[in-house]
């Protein structure tokens, strides 16, 4: 459905209140695009670059050097679908979902949306992208202004892009409120006046008000208490399935991602290690530092009895982005790293063992079963 | 020397009876006594203690010190402890004579007037021992020319020396002058002129006639640190800020006809606000016993002075008159005599604050104290009363000069002046005047009252004049002389008979001066009027109950330092 | 695309809006009226108010009041005891402040007539300055760049140069130049009074914006990486609506204080300048100048010295107290 | 960090300059004349003309500027034939009424405002800091509201004005304090120390005012810090935890504060020289504005300038020092 | 390149404690109670808490944010400004009553009898200070030694949680360190006095996984070395399953229900833990809703009456006004046999076999 989808948004965009309603009787189950070979892609995101220029005062001249945040990223992402990103802190997440939503240029790469190149477009030209694609903060509270009412913080896009007459905008945020799930009657209050996850719900209502078909959120739930991040999570889940969003979805909570994401890309020091759908990534995964990652969560199961998986320790910390290790990122920390790694970059690729959509990016590529916590001894 | 003119405050001081000088007729009253040529050292004060430091707190800043070009009476005063000059004032009573002081005499005249010899004292030492050199006090006065290098001294020797108006100098011309010459063995200087100076003995008194020893002339900076030959020696001088003296071992008290060595330390701190320094005298604490101050009395302190503190001032007249100057070429004298009837002296002194500390009502153009001066009133010139706008109104009427426009200038960042402006513009145009009056700041003021263009036709020129020597002239040439026009003058008068005719008088002897200025004052005031005589200025000084015998000089307006103990 | 009206009953249907359970609803109040309520039951702040509110209407009718009380400007120094040149009496039924030493002029009158200039000096500065502050704040962190390198020098060039000494030196030079005088340098009294005034702000002005203008641009800075500027951007809004609307309603709270510690400040300053004798030019009359050539008798006859005194210890002190209150009131942050 | 020294140097540079030419527009391209204050008393038009030649001040005023910024660099000569006097670099020209080259006075003057200010500095940094610490500490109480409300008002009241009841009141009439004098410091330690004592006292004191809500304010603020809890679980002393740890964070704010507040303090350090008679540059401001004398003032603008310029980026680095996380790029 | 794929159960560490005698009661806290006055009202942050912990084992303390987690054990380091906090009841460490304490005793047990750990390493260290003086300052306040004998001990510290050089880490400051070596630092601060109790409140909260997981298994290795009691806070129940001895829930400034980790997490008792369990999204669970507590926590201002949660409960309507009127007893229920509880339902065991379990899975 997703590509007639696409065309009845193209037609029905912009013409606000009266289009509601025909989208309201569309009770038909939604329908989880994955990845398939006629999959067409919304957003095509090929060796995105971005680089930090820094100057270093080591010695009496500066060195200029970069910080390469993100060095080389490609992935896509299909209507309706959920791409993971998940990864270390400081493996360039966040930058890679900022230069998606070009609040940040990339250094070089290609950005297309919908076939429009966006990596290097100007302000004005992003204009009318802007209303497509939407980011949603980790923090609820840095991300609304103190000094706005919630009316002002999510009438401000419908004013910005005049979507809404303007005695109709109070009546439009209300909807949008209730939407999330916040009192309409809440318009006149100020972001302190509400709970975490009530402003997450604020922040929400901001970006779904230019009805974007993609919204990036970064780390949306991790500043949330366990009980509220699940509201959040289910409200993110209704608002999918009901007005078929994708989605970019920054975490670093495994259980999180994995609840949510059709597809999950791992990052490590600015480059996608592996990427695959959800089932290939938790259950079959083939790059070191994947299979890392996912020994690493602590898993509740446990206490149920589980086996416990076995845990792979890191030693270190991640090498600096300002000088990343050569060949393969990961080699430093790596147990199976070997001289190829530092000779040669593992390409990122399909492997004869994983799935053709599934791509990794390890010379020693290979699928590890212990490491998922094995549900089927547990007691009932 | 000083043209004041300032509308109020003071300078400066006299007697051992504070009270003789208070709301005294100087006309009645001379202060004023000529020449003592055999006064002889040593003065003593009596019952006079010797220790103890002196502080002089006030507020003026000596601009320069330099010995060569000493123009000022607190410099000129301060240089009377450290400095000897030819001649100098010594106090008699209240009055003020000239002495002997280097010299041992008053100088002798030749007989075609045109050189004055002084012989020196013999066995005078500086401070550091060697005795001084009559090529010393020649080598002073020399320096005086060099009025490029050092400028702001007295001119005098320009106009009356020998070739003055080319030689610049010992710097620029090198130390041959033959307007000063010394003979070292015999002790003798002489000073050759280009035109007969009755007064040169006067002239004598000032600082440029004391020795500066050349191999210590520093030049610009001999100001900082000149070296003394009276009975103190600086210790330290911060310009601007203090100055402290002590007691020079080899000045000869038997030497010195007018001064005195009683404290061991004398310090003045520059720079001091007035009403501070007079309140803390006042409240006569701790070391504000021992301090002094000769800005005048401050207007906070009046009450406790007229009362309970009557015994810590000293007033007495000084060597200045002030005047309300008219331009005679821009107001008609009709109009000046309405000015006169209108003139509100009261209100304005008043307004600015003056008390009979600081002067009394004016007169004449000369100061009364002034050797043979013989008084003569002037009706409707006596310097006091609120004025009279109605008949001032009629005057200008009758002369077809009704809203005649009055123009001046006034300090715009001055209190005082504010408040007299405040106060006299309203009463002039209630006499029927109309007034323009232009604030300015007063660093522009005096550039402004002495500018030629005469925009403006009131307070131009010079509003205010200290004599530099109690002889007529140094009072009437520089006021009224056309060929003359210091700072403009008094009512930028041209008239070459006047000026003939004082030119004649300035050659006769002095004895015989004095009754034919008298006669050219009352003349001026009858029948010119280019200003109106407005106070003759008194000089007041207060300090601690520890200071002793504050007198103030009539001739400098100004306490004889060499004269003060504490204890 | 839109969004389905559905989609709310769904949401609260599922029972797991945790919203409307919250504080009651206070719909219809506006932030501002909100703010003002909050003000109205701030005693301090209602005092303060009030306390300006009465100079200001004095500076305001000021002829209206003076008639009234039968006071004019006229001096009188007739009144004065020419020996100690005070007036014999403090206050009495004609001169309810009692008169000028020296000049015998009323002081009710110079008290009331001397508010506008002080108050005009003070807001009007403070005004200036604010403006070209935060507009200089603004440009410089928000542009970055040329334009803030540009900017910052002028900042650091002007904050080098000491404010009272150049005082000294730009008021005469002002009132040369444009004062326009006469071949004598007369300028009418008016003209001459609205120089002076203008001079003065001119400096205040430009001495003062530079170092309000490095606080905005600091706190621009760190606005500027703040999330909710980050999603105005991602919303697509213009930088002017990103810098008006988002950041500069951040910046009240910095610049409410600013504001209300600046008039203050130059009102003060007013008064030192005057002490120094460079303040506004007569024939103004102002609280700064009375105090100046006041303070000496401060013994000797009080009243002349304290009545502007504590006039402007009570204005300035009124003035920060509200300042804080009103920032306080309009911030969210400290709402209860 | 020494590139970035140079940097601010050279930034700081660019500024004097950028002072030296606007103060010498302001002062002498202005309208001035300086011959009347030099010319004396008794001045006619030809000794007026003289000494305008003498200055120079017939010249160009574009050739007059490159005396005066030569003067700077390398000092004036008689015999360049414009000085008027020998003047050595650096050269701020040749004070008209005084006689002297500026530069001396300036000399003289400077160590009186820097003594005045530094020592100020010190007084009011410990009040600030002593009596905020406290307020912050007992913050609600009575101490605190009288502490505070007392700063309030005290700043409210113009300063020349507490200063010269101070000065009656605190030296002369009760000798409370010892009176204002100044002795330069090379001359003796102590009777500098003496006489700029009370005034150190007053202007701290009455300076301190602005700082005490500031330090109150920021200690405020780091006492809730999660390092300050720290400090406290560590099980050192209380006042360890207050000045060690709460305060060690509260004072670099304060450090920008100073930077700010010299500049400001270094010129109203005019009232503070005025009231108590000390011969500082204020004090030769005012006095040179009475007498017109035009080369002192634009003198020590610029040496107030290169003051302000050196005394900020002092602050600057000791912004690092006081907090490391700076880094000064 | 290092080969480190040590394999190992992180979880209750082996009996071979050498500090202190395992078993050996610690910390016993009752009817603690915390209220702060404010401008408010007075917040009522803990109410009447009791638990009990022996050397050698970890105790978990779980619930929603605000439920006094924090708060109650601030009250055992004596951390609350005794001028703005109420504090009853009794906490009694190694043998002494905290409660009432002097200052200088809390002073001399703060670090050396227990210590804490914060969330935060970023904000807990000081900004302007170097990390080796910052932890030898702990060391010199219980012991008389001289500042170079604590550097080396600081030193020694570091070394001994794992930071690589420690010598030249030792002389940077906080902001030099990557999150987890922060956190290290912290845990190296926390026992360098060698304390028997270590407070830990939310350890890892701020850290990635594969840096939690490496703090995790320090202080396991530590608890082990040292024999030391933990007082584990967090969040995480995953984190509680692998590391925790014991778990108590709080809800509301009360704990709610206290038991073994494995008694709370997989046979929970109230319904609270029922919501709490059902809002993890688990890692083997993908899609769908997840269960969530509905409404807000509560106003410690205005405790709801009765049972707290009573206002957010779905099992309140079994139950009745007793939910609304009583406060239930933490108690030892039916069919248990050391656990408590604090709930009025009969029969929880049953509503959770038969209606929650399927939910969590
Ligand atoms: N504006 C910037 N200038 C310089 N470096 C930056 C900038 N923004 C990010 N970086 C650096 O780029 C790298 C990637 O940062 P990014 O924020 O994208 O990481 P992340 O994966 O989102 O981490 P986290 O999980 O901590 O949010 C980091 O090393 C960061 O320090
Ligand atoms: N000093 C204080 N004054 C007033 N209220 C306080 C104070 N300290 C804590 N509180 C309140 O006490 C309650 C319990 O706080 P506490 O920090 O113990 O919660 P917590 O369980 O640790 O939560 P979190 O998981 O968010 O850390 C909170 O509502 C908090 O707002
Ligand atoms: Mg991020
Ligand atoms: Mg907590």
């Amino acid at each position: 459905m997703s590509d007639n989808v696409n065309e009845e948004q193209m037609t029905e965009r912009g013409t606000g209140a009266t289009a509601m309603g025909a989208m309201s009787t569309t009770d038909e189950p939604i329908v989880h695009p994955r990845r398939d070979q006629s999959r067409k892609p919304m957003l095509e995101v090929t060796d995105l670059v971005k680089h930090f220029p820094i100057k270093e005062y080591t010695g009496v001249l500066p060195t200029k050097l970069n910080l390469r945040a993100v060095d080389g990223v490609s992935f896509d992402v299909a209507p309706g679908e959920t791409l993971g990103l998940v990864g270390e802190s400081g493996c360039g997440k966040t930058t890679t979902g900022r230069l998606v939503t070009r609040l940040l240029e990339p250094t070089s790469g290609s950005i297309r949306f919908e076939g429009k190149e966006i990596a290097h477009a100007k302000e004005s030209e992003l204009r009318p992208m802007r209303r497509d694609i939407q980011l949603i903060f980790q923090d609820p509270y840095q991300s609304l202004n103190p000094r706005q009412t919630v009316n002002t913080i999510v009438g401000t896009p419908l004013e910005i892009h005049n979507l809404v007459p303007k005695n109709k905008r109070k009546a439009r945020v209300q909807e949008l409120l209730e939407l999330v799930g916040l009192n309409p009657e809440h318009v006149n209050r100020y972001p302190n006046e509400f709970s975490g996850g009530q402003r997450q719900r604020i922040g929400i209502a901001r970006a779904l008000a230019v009805e974007p078909r993609l919204i990036v959120a970064d780390e949306p739930v991790s500043a949330l208490d366990v009980s509220i991040q699940a509201q959040v999570m289910n409200l993110l889940e209704k608002l999918r399935k009901e007005l078929n969003l994708a989605f970019i979805f920054v975490a670093h909570d495994l259980g999180v991602v994995r609840h949510f994401c059709d597809r999950v890309a791992v990052m490590y020091l600015g480059k996608i290690m592996e990427i695959g759908d959800r089932e290939d990534i938790y259950e079959a995964p083939e790059h070191p530092y994947t299979q890392a990652l996912l020994s690493a969560a602590p898993d509740l199961n446990v206490v149920r009895g589980a086996t416990p998986p076995e845990r792979i320790r890191l030693e270190g910390d991640v090498p600096s982005p300002i000088d990343p290790p050569s060949g393969c990122r990961f080699r430093t920390r790596c147990w199976k790293a070997q001289d190829i790694c530092a000779e040669q970059e593992p390409v990122l690729e399909s492997k004869p063992s994983s799935k053709p959509e599934h791509l990794i990016a390890c010379h020693f590529a290979e699928k590890r079963s212990d490491l998922v916590v094995s549900t089927e001894d547990i007691p009932a | 020397a000083c043209s004041g003119g300032s509308e109020g405050g003071s300078s400066s001081s006299t007697t051992a009876d504070p009270n003789a000088a208070n709301n005294q007729d100087f006309t009645k009253v001379p202060a004023s006594a000529g020449f003592e040529p055999d006064a002889k050292g040593p003065v003593t004060v009596q019952g006079a203690k010797s220790g103890g430091t002196l502080t002089w707190n006030v507020n003026a800043i000596p601009e320069n010190t330099d010995p060569s070009t000493q123009y000022y009476q607190d410099v000129a005063g301060i240089h009377k402890l450290t400095t000897r000059t030819l001649t100098s004032y010594a106090m008699r009573g209240n009055k003020s004579v000239l002495v002997p002081d280097l010299a041992t005499n008053l100088g002798e005249m030749s007989d075609d007037k045109l050189s004055w010899k002084f012989t020196l004292k013999k066995g005078i030492k500086y401070e550091d021992g060697t005795p001084i050199k009559a090529s010393d006090i020649a080598y002073s006065v020399k320096r005086s020319f060099a009025q490029e290098e050092m400028p702001g001294g007295p001119t005098f020797q320009n106009e009356y020396f020998k070739d003055g108006d080319k030689y610049k100098g010992p710097w620029k011309s090198g130390e041959n002058y033959a307007g000063v010459t010394a003979d070292d063995a015999a002790g003798t200087i002489t000073f050759n002129l280009s035109k007969p100076m009755q007064t040169l003995p006067y002239f004598a008194a000032f600082t440029m006639f004391s020795p500066v020893p050349k191999a210590k002339d520093t030049k610009t900076n001999y100001q900082l640190k000149w070296v003394a030959t009276g009975p103190y020696k600086i210790e330290s001088y911060s310009k601007g800020s203090k100055l402290t003296l002590v007691k020079n071992t080899n000045w000869d008290a038997k030497s010195d006809p007018s001064r005195t060595q009683y404290p061991d330390r004398i310090v003045f701190n520059f720079n001091r606000d007035n009403a501070t320094t007079a309140k803390a005298i006042m409240a006569d604490n701790g070391s504000d016993q021992t301090t002094a101050s000769y800005d005048g009395v401050d207007a906070s302190i009046l009450q406790q002075v007229l009362g309970p503190k009557k015994n810590q001032v000293a007033t007495g007249p000084s060597n200045c008159v002030t005047y309300v100057t008219m331009d005679t070429t821009t107001v008609p004298l009709e109009v000046r005599k309405a000015i006169a009837t209108a003139w509100p002296y009261d209100q304005i002194r008043i307004a600015g604050g003056l008390t009979t500390f600081d002067y009394a009502p004016a007169k004449s153009y000369g100061a009364p104290q002034v050797p043979g001066f013989s008084f003569q009133e002037t009706p409707g010139l006596t310097g006091t009363g609120k004025g009279d706008p109605a008949k001032a109104k009629q005057m200008l009427q009758q002369a077809g000069k009704s809203n005649f426009e009055l123009s001046y200038y006034y300090a715009s960042d001055d209190d005082t002046a504010k408040k007299v402006e405040a106060v006299r513009k309203p009463l002039l145009e209630a006499a029927g005047f109309k007034v323009k009056s232009i604030p300015v700041a007063q660093s522009e003021l005096r550039k402004k009252r002495i500018e030629t263009s005469h925009n403006v036709n009131l307070y131009q020129g010079t509003n205010g004049w200290c004599y530099d020597w109690p002889g007529g002239d140094s009072i009437y040439p520089p006021l009224f002389a056309s060929s003359l026009p210091v700072n403009g003058g008094v009512g930028n008068i041209k008239n070459k008979a006047l000026d003939k005719e004082m030119s004649d008088i300035s050659q006769l002897p002095l004895e015989q001066q004095g009754p034919k200025w008298s006669a050219i004052d009352k003349r001026l005031r009858d029948t010119v009027l280019p200003a109106l005589p407005y106070n003759y200025s008194k000089g007041s000084a207060i300090f601690g109950s520890k200071v002793n015998n504050v007198q103030i000089d009539p001739n400098q307006g100004f306490p004889d330092l060499a004269l003060v103990w504490v204890g | 695309m839109s969004i389905p009206p559905g989609a709310e009953q769904t949401a609260v249907a599922e029972g797991e809006d945790i919203a409307l359970e919250g504080p009651a609803p206070r719909e219809g109040k506006s932030p501002t009226q909100i703010a003002l309520e909050r003000l109205r039951k701030d005693k301090i702040a209602i005092v303060c108010l009030v306390v300006i509110t009465l100079f200001v209407l004095m500076a305001i009718f000021q002829t209206q009041i003076t008639n009234i009380v039968g006071v004019n400007a006229q001096p009188d120094p007739l009144l004065i005891d020419p020996t100690t040149t005070l007036p014999p009496f403090t206050s009495n039924s004609d001169h309810p402040l009692g008169v000028e030493p020296q000049t015998g002029r009323d002081l009710f009158y110079m008290w009331v007539h001397g508010a506008r200039p002080s108050l005009l000096v003070g807001i009007f500065a403070a005004t200036m300055t604010l403006l070209i502050g935060i507009t200089m704040g603004l440009l410089a962190g928000f542009l970055g760049g040329w334009v803030d390198r540009v900017i910052s020098w002028w900042v650091d060039f002007l904050l080098s140069l000491p404010f009272l000494i150049m005082a000294f030196a730009i008021v005469p030079i002002a009132m040369a130049r444009f004062g326009s005088p006469d071949a004598s340098g007369f300028i009418e009294d008016d003209k001459r009074a609205l120089i002076g005034m203008a001079s003065l702000i001119s400096i205040l002005v430009i001495f003062g914006w530079p170092s309000l203008c490095r606080l905005i641009r600091g706190e621009v800075l760190s606005l500027r990486e703040r999330e909710f500027v980050q999603a105005s951007r991602a919303l697509g809004a213009p930088s002017r609506r990103v810098l008006f609307k988002e950041m500069l309603p951040n910046l009240l709270g910095p610049i409410i204080v600013n504001y209300t510690v600046m008039i203050p400040a130059f009102i003060s300053i007013e008064a030192g300048l005057s002490f120094l004798g460079i303040g506004l030019q007569p024939p103004t009359i102002s609280w700064g100048q009375t105090i100046a050539s006041a303070q000496s008798s401060f013994e000797t006859y009080p009243i002349y010295m304290w009545v502007p005194t504590i006039s402007i210890a009570l204005l300035v002190l009124a003035l920060s107290l509200f300042g804080d209150a009103v920032s306080d009131a309009f911030n969210p942050q400290t709402r209860r | 960090m020494l590139i970035y020294l140079s940097r601010r140097v050279l930034l700081g540079v660019s500024v004097v300059l950028a002072a030296i030419v606007a103060t010498f527009i302001l002062f002498f391209v202005g309208p001035s004349d300086p011959t009347t204050a030099l010319c004396g008393r008794q001045c006619t038009p030809e000794r007026a003309a003289q000494i305008e030649k003498n200055l120079g001040l017939d010249k160009p005023k574009t050739e007059q500027f490159t005396r005066y910024v030569k003067g700077l660099v390398v000092g004036t000569k008689e015999s360049d034939g414009g000085g008027a006097r020998d003047c050595e670099a650096p050269c701020l020209g040749w004070s008209y009424v005084q006689n002297r080259s500026v530069t001396d006075i300036v000399k003289e003057a400077f160590p009186v405002t820097v003594s005045v200010v530094a020592g100020g500095m010190v007084v009011y940094s410990i009040l600030g800091i002593s009596l905020g610490v406290l307020c912050a500490r007992k913050r609600g109480k009575w101490v605190d509201k009288l502490i505070v409300g007392s700063s309030q008002f005290i700043s409210a009241i113009p300063y020349y004005i507490l200063a010269v009841i101070f000065f009656l009141y605190g030296m002369k009439y009760t000798g409370l304090v010892p009176e204002a004098t100044w002795t330069p410091l090379t001359e003796s330690p102590w009777a500098w120390f003496i006489g700029l004592l009370g005034v150190w006292l007053f202007y701290g004191a009455i300076t301190s005012t602005g700082y005490i809500r500031y330090i109150r304010a920021s200690m405020i603020d780091t006492q809730a810090q999660d390092y300050v809890r720290t400090a406290r679980s560590k099980g050192i002393s209380e006042f360890d935890v207050t000045f060690k740890h709460a305060l060690r964070a509260a004072i670099a704010p304060f450090v920008t504060l100073l930077g700010l507040g010299v500049a400001a303090e270094l010129t109203g350090a005019i009232f503070t020289e005025r009231v108590f008679g000390l011969p500082g540059m204020g004090t030769r401001t005012i006095l040179a504005y009475t007498q017109g004398d035009l080369p002192v003032i634009a003198g020590i603008v610029i040496v107030s300038s290169v003051l302000l310029v050196v005394a900020n980026i002092i602050v600057d680095l000791l912004y690092g020092v006081v907090d490391p996380r700076v880094k000064l790029s | 390149m290092t080969e480190t794929n040590t394999t190992e159960t992180a979880g209750v560490p082996a009996d071979e404690g050498h500090l202190g005698q395992r078993g050996e009661r610690i910390l016993t806290v009752k009817d603690l109670t915390v209220q702060f006055p404010t401008a408010d009202g007075l917040v009522n942050a803990v109410n009447g808490l009791s638990y009990s912990l022996d050397m050698g084992k970890t105790l978990a303390i779980v619930g929603e944010s605000g439920s006094g987690k924090s708060v109650s054990s601030m009250a055992v380091m004596g951390l609350h400004d005794p001028q703005r906090t109420r504090i009853s009841g009794s906490i009694e460490l190694d043998g002494t009553e905290l409660v009432g304490a002097s200052p200088s005793l809390l002073r001399r047990m703060r670090s050396s009898t227990a210590s804490m750990i914060f969330q935060d390493p970023q904000s807990s260290f000081h900004p302007f200070k170097k990390i080796g003086p910052q932890i030898a300052e702990a060391y010199l306040a219980h012991h008389k030694v001289s500042k170079q004998v604590a550097m080396n001990r600081s030193v020694e510290m570091l070394d001994r949680v794992g930071i690589p050089n420690p010598g030249r880490r030792a002389k940077q400051y906080p902001h030099e360190f990557s999150g987890g070596m922060r956190q290290r630092a912290m845990i190296a601060l926390g026992l360098v006095n060698d304390p028997k109790l270590l407070i830990a409140d939310e350890p890892t909260t701020a850290l990635d996984v594969t840096v939690q997981a490496q703090i995790l298994d320090l202080l396991g290795d530590l608890q082990k070395e040292f024999g030391s009691a933990i007082v584990l806070i967090t969040h995480d129940l995953a984190v509680v399953a692998e590391v925790a001895d014991d778990v108590m829930v709080m809800y509301g400034g009360r704990a709610v229900e206290h038991g073994t980790a494995h008694e709370v997490l997989a046979n929970p008792r109230h319904p609270y833990t029922w919501g709490l369990l059902g809002s993890v999204p688990k890692l083997s669970s993908q899609g769908g809703n997840l269960r969530t507590i509905r409404g807000l926590p509560p106003s410690l201002i205005n405790l709801p009456t009765g049972c707290s949660f009573h206002p957010r409960c779905d099992f309140r309507d079994r139950v009745g006004e007793a939910c609304v009127t009583t406060l239930p007893e933490l108690a030892v229920r039916e069919g248990d046999t050391t656990r408590t509880s604090r709930c009025h339902l009969q029969n929880p065991a049953e509503i959770f076999e038969t209606e929650v379990a399927a939910t969590l899975e």
